[in-house]
C-alpha cells in the first residue's frame, strides 16, 4: 500500500517535506514502518525516540496500519 | 464576597467558578521551571489570576536575543537574572500573592527538594535535561506536571502524571518520548521561533494550571496538544489512560566544564585550547572567533577528530549547544579535555 | 544584519522569515483598538516582536476587575487612561518602536481618520458597536481587520477583509453577522471569562498580524477558528472566498447621555430620578442602589414600565450595559428621558 | 430526520444544554432548521443574527442538511 506520512517539527527537515509516500505491506506493523523510515531517513533513528501516530492516537510497536489510515511523525521538542 | 476578590469577579462570574475556586486559586501553590518564552506568559496569567503562591525557577540572565518572545523583560533588564526581574515584575501586577525566585540551576541533586514546595510543576525548559529532570522528579514524588514546548511554528501542550481512579498515573514525558539524543533536535537558537507561538503555548499551559487547580473543564490528560500557527491548525493526540513507564530514580545531572570568554582569551594567547564551532554554517558566515567547525548534530559523526593530549573549547551563541557537545564528548570520549564556552558568543563579544 | 536586529535574531532564523520581513514589521502601522484582555497580550507581542508603530485606542480607564485578565496594568495603575499606561509599559519593552496612544472614543465621526495611519487593525474590542464600527471603515478604507472575541471558556479569531487576486475583498465581519441586537448578548462582566483565553485569543491574533504583514503563512481569510479552553478543542469553519456584504457608509454612533455618580446622588436628593438596574439577579442579590430591577435582556419584554414624564437613570456595574438600555429606550420609546451612571456601580462606591 | 445540533457560545444558555436533538425533514434548508430553533427558543430570534455551520461550513438559508451532517449554532460574541 502507499502510505502517506505527515511530518511535524524537525521531521519536516528531516524528510525535506511536510509529508513523504512510502511503500509497505497492507497491515503492517507501526514497528515496519519505523524501520523502513529510518533506513531511507537516518536523522530519524538518531533522535532516539519520536512519536507515531495513526489516525491521532499513540501507535504502539504492534499496532498495525492500514492504507487508510492517517500518520504522523511527531519527534521531540526541546525549545521554550 | 471579600472585599479584595472584586479583582477577581469577572473569573468568578463564570459558569462553574465559584468562591472556592478562587479560593483553591489562592491556596495553590505552582512552580514554573524557565522563566523565558513559555514561563513568561503563563506567569503573568497565573500571577493575574490569583494563584497565591508563585515560584519561579531560571538560573540565566536576561539576553537582547530573548527580547522577541520574553515579554517580562525590557532592554534595561539585560544582564538581570530572569528570575528576580520576573518576581519584581509579577509582584507589582498583583501584589496580593507570595513570588518565590529560584536562582540555582535544577540539578538531579536539588529538584525533589525545590518542587517540594509546591503542588503543580509548570515545564516551561528549554532543553531536554531539565525537561526529563522535572517529569521523573514529578513521578517520583507524584505531583502533575504542565508540559509545554516549541520550536519554529509548532507547538506542544500535555498535562501528566494526574492520578486517575484506580490510584494508576496518567501518562507521562518518557509514555511520549522514553529518551532523546539533544545533540540531533535544534533548540529555538537554531531553528527560530515565533514570538506569538510561544505566547499561545504559554497561556494554554497556564488554563491547564488553573483547570487543575479548580477541577473545572477537561484536562489535556493522556493526551497531547499539536498547534501549527502557519496555518493556525490544533490536533490532540490520545496516548492513553495510564503510564507505561516505571521511572525508580532520577538521571543523575552531568557537570559540563567550562571556560569564561576571559580564561578562553588568556588560553588562547598561550595556545592552550583548541576551538570548536557548533554553530550552523549560516552563523559561522556572519561572525566566528576561529578553530574547528562541526555544527553541533555532526559531532558523534567526527569524534575521529578529537586527540587524547589536546584541549577543546568548544563554542555557540549562547552557551547551550556547546554544552550539549562536551556532554556527548565527556560520554563517547571520557580521554578527551572538552569545556563549553561559558555564555557564549554573546558573552565574548560583551568582553 | 543590522546591529540592532540582534533581538529579533531567534524569529530571524525561522524558515521563510528573511531580513526583509523585518523590515515589513519594522515598516507596519498597527492599530490595536482595545486595551483590555485581547489587546494587551496582542500589543505586548506585536512591541515585541518590532512592529514599528503600534497606535493603541482605548477611552477607558484601569479599574479593579481589569486586573485578573488585563496583564499591561497594575493595581497602581487603576484610575488611569489604559492608553497611556500601556504605551509607556510598551515603550520601556521596546524603545525601538513608535507607539501613539488614542485616548478619544472611536466613533462614526473619527474612525475613518483614526485608521487612516495604519495599515492594519486589530478588533480586541469589547462591544458590537465598536466592533462593527470598525469592521465598516476598514472595508470602505480597504484595509484587514484581525477579529478576535471572547466569552466565558470560547473564544473566535479571523482576519477579514483582505484583497483576493480577482480585485474582490475576503468576508468580514458582517457576513459572519450581519447586525446583532446588544442588549440580548451578555459581556464578560456577566458572563464571565477565564483570563487564560484572553491570553490565547489576543495571541492568535497578534500571530494573524504577523503572518499578514510577513505575508508568511496561511491566514484565516474566509474562515473563523473557534477555540473552547475547557477542552482545548479548535475548529476553523469556512465561511466563503469573496465577502457577500455592500457595505457604503458607516452607522452613525449614537450618543448616550451620562449622569455622573456625583449629579446621580444630588440627583436622587432632589428626587429627580428614578433608577432602573440593568444587573443580573446574582449581582443585585450582593449590592443595590435601589429602584426598578430590569435585567439588560429583559428591558426589550418591559417597555411598558417606562413613562414619560419620568426621568430614569440606568445603571450597571461598569456603565456598559446601561449604556445599552439607552440606546434601547432612545430607539423604541424617544419619548422618555433616560440616563446611564457613568462609570456604573464601580465609580458610585468611588465617590 | 433526528438532527442533533451542537451550541456555542450564548446559544448553550439559550438551549440550556451544550447540544439539543430536534426533528427536521430529510433535506431541509437551513432555513427551516432556523425557523424550528427560534420557535422553540425565541431568545435565539432576538439576536438578529447567529451563524449555522453545517460540516465546518457557514450554511446559506437555503443549503439543504442531511442526518449526518454536524451541525452548530454558533452566535456572536462582543468580548475583548
Amino acid at each position: 500500500m502507499e502510505l502517506n506520512i505527515l511530518a511535524f517539527g524537525i521531521a519536516k527537515d528531516i524528510f525535506g517535506a511536510p509529508s513523504v509516500i512510502v511503500n509497505l505491506d497492507e497491515g503492517a506493523d507501526t514497528a515496519t514502518l519505523k524501520t523502513l523510515l529510518e533506513t531511507q531517513y537516518p536523522r530519524l533513528k538518531q533522535l532516539a525516540s519520536y512519536m507515531v501516530a495513526v489516525n491521532n492516537e499513540y501507535a504502539q510497536d504492534e499496532n498495525s496500519i492500514s492504507e487508510r489510515d492517517e500518520v504522523a511523525i511527531i519527534p521531540p521538542v526541546s525549545g521554550g | 464576597m471579600q472585599d479584595d476578590w472584586l479583582r477577581y469577579s469577572c473569573q468568578m462570574a463564570l459558569p462553574g467558578f465559584e468562591a472556592s475556586s478562587q479560593a483553591l486559586l489562592q491556596n495553590a501553590r505552582v512552580l514554573i521551571v524557565g522563566a523565558g518564552g513559555l514561563g513568561c506568559p503563563a506567569a503573568q496569567y497565573l500571577a493575574a489570576s490569583g494563584v497565591g503562591t508563585l515560584g519561579i525557577a531560571d538560573f540565566d540572565e536576561v539576553s537582547v536575543s530573548n527580547l522577541h518572545r520574553q515579554i517580562l523583560y525590557n532592554p534595561a533588564d539585560v544582564g538581570r537574572l530572569k528570575a528576580e526581574v520576573a518576581c519584581a515584575r509579577l509582584q507589582q501586577q498583583n501584589p496580593g500573592i507570595k513570588l518565590v525566585p529560584h536562582m540555582a540551576k535544577i540539578t538531579s541533586t536539588n529538584v525533589i527538594q525545590v518542587i517540594d514546595s509546591y503542588d503543580i510543576i509548570l515545564d516551561g525548559a528549554d532543553n531536554f535535561e531539565t525537561r526529563y529532570l522535572l517529569n521523573d522528579a514529578a513521578v517520583l514524588a507524584g505531583k502533575p506536571v504542565v508540559y509545554g514546548a516549541i520550536y519554529q511554528y509548532e507547538g506542544q501542550v500535555a498535562v501528566w502524571n494526574l492520578p486517575n481512579a484506580d490510584g494508576s498515573r496518567s501518562p507521562n514525558y518518557r509514555d511520549l518520548y522514553p529518551q532523546v539524543n539533544a545533540t540531533q533536535v535544534p533548540n529555538c537558537s537554531v531553528g527560530g521561533v515565533i514570538p506569538t507561538l510561544a505566547g499561545i503555548i504559554g497561556c494554554m499551559q497556564a488554563n491547564e494550571v488553573i483547570k487543575c487547580i479548580t477541577q473545572t473543564g477537561e484536562l489535556l490528560k493522556g493526551k497531547v496538544l499539536l498547534f501549527d500557527a502557519q496555518t493556525m491548525q490544533s490536533r490532540v493526540i490520545k496516548i492513553g489512560d495510564v503510564t507505561q513507564t516505571n521511572i525508580k530514580a532520577l538521571e543523575i545531572t552531568e557537570h559540563i566544564p567550562t571556560v569564561t570568554a576571559v580564561e578562553l582569551k588568556e588560553g588562547l594567547n598561550e595556545d592552550t585550547y583548541t576551538l570548536v564551532d557548533v554553530r550552523t554554517d549560516q552563523e559561522r558566515d556572519e561572525f566566528d572567533i576561529g578553530g574547528l567547525h562541526i555544527e553541533l548534530d555532526e559531532v558523534e559523526d567526527n569524534l575521529q577528530e578529537f586527540e587524547d593530549d589536546k584541549t577543546y573549547v568548544f563554542y555557540c551563541s549562547s552557551g547551550k549547544r556547546s554544552g550539549e557537545a562536551v556532554k556527548l564528548l565527556k560520554q563517547k570520549l571520557p580521554g578527551v579535555k572538552a569545556y563549553s564556552l561559558k555564555g557564549g558568543l554573546q558573552e565574548w563579544n560583551l568582553n
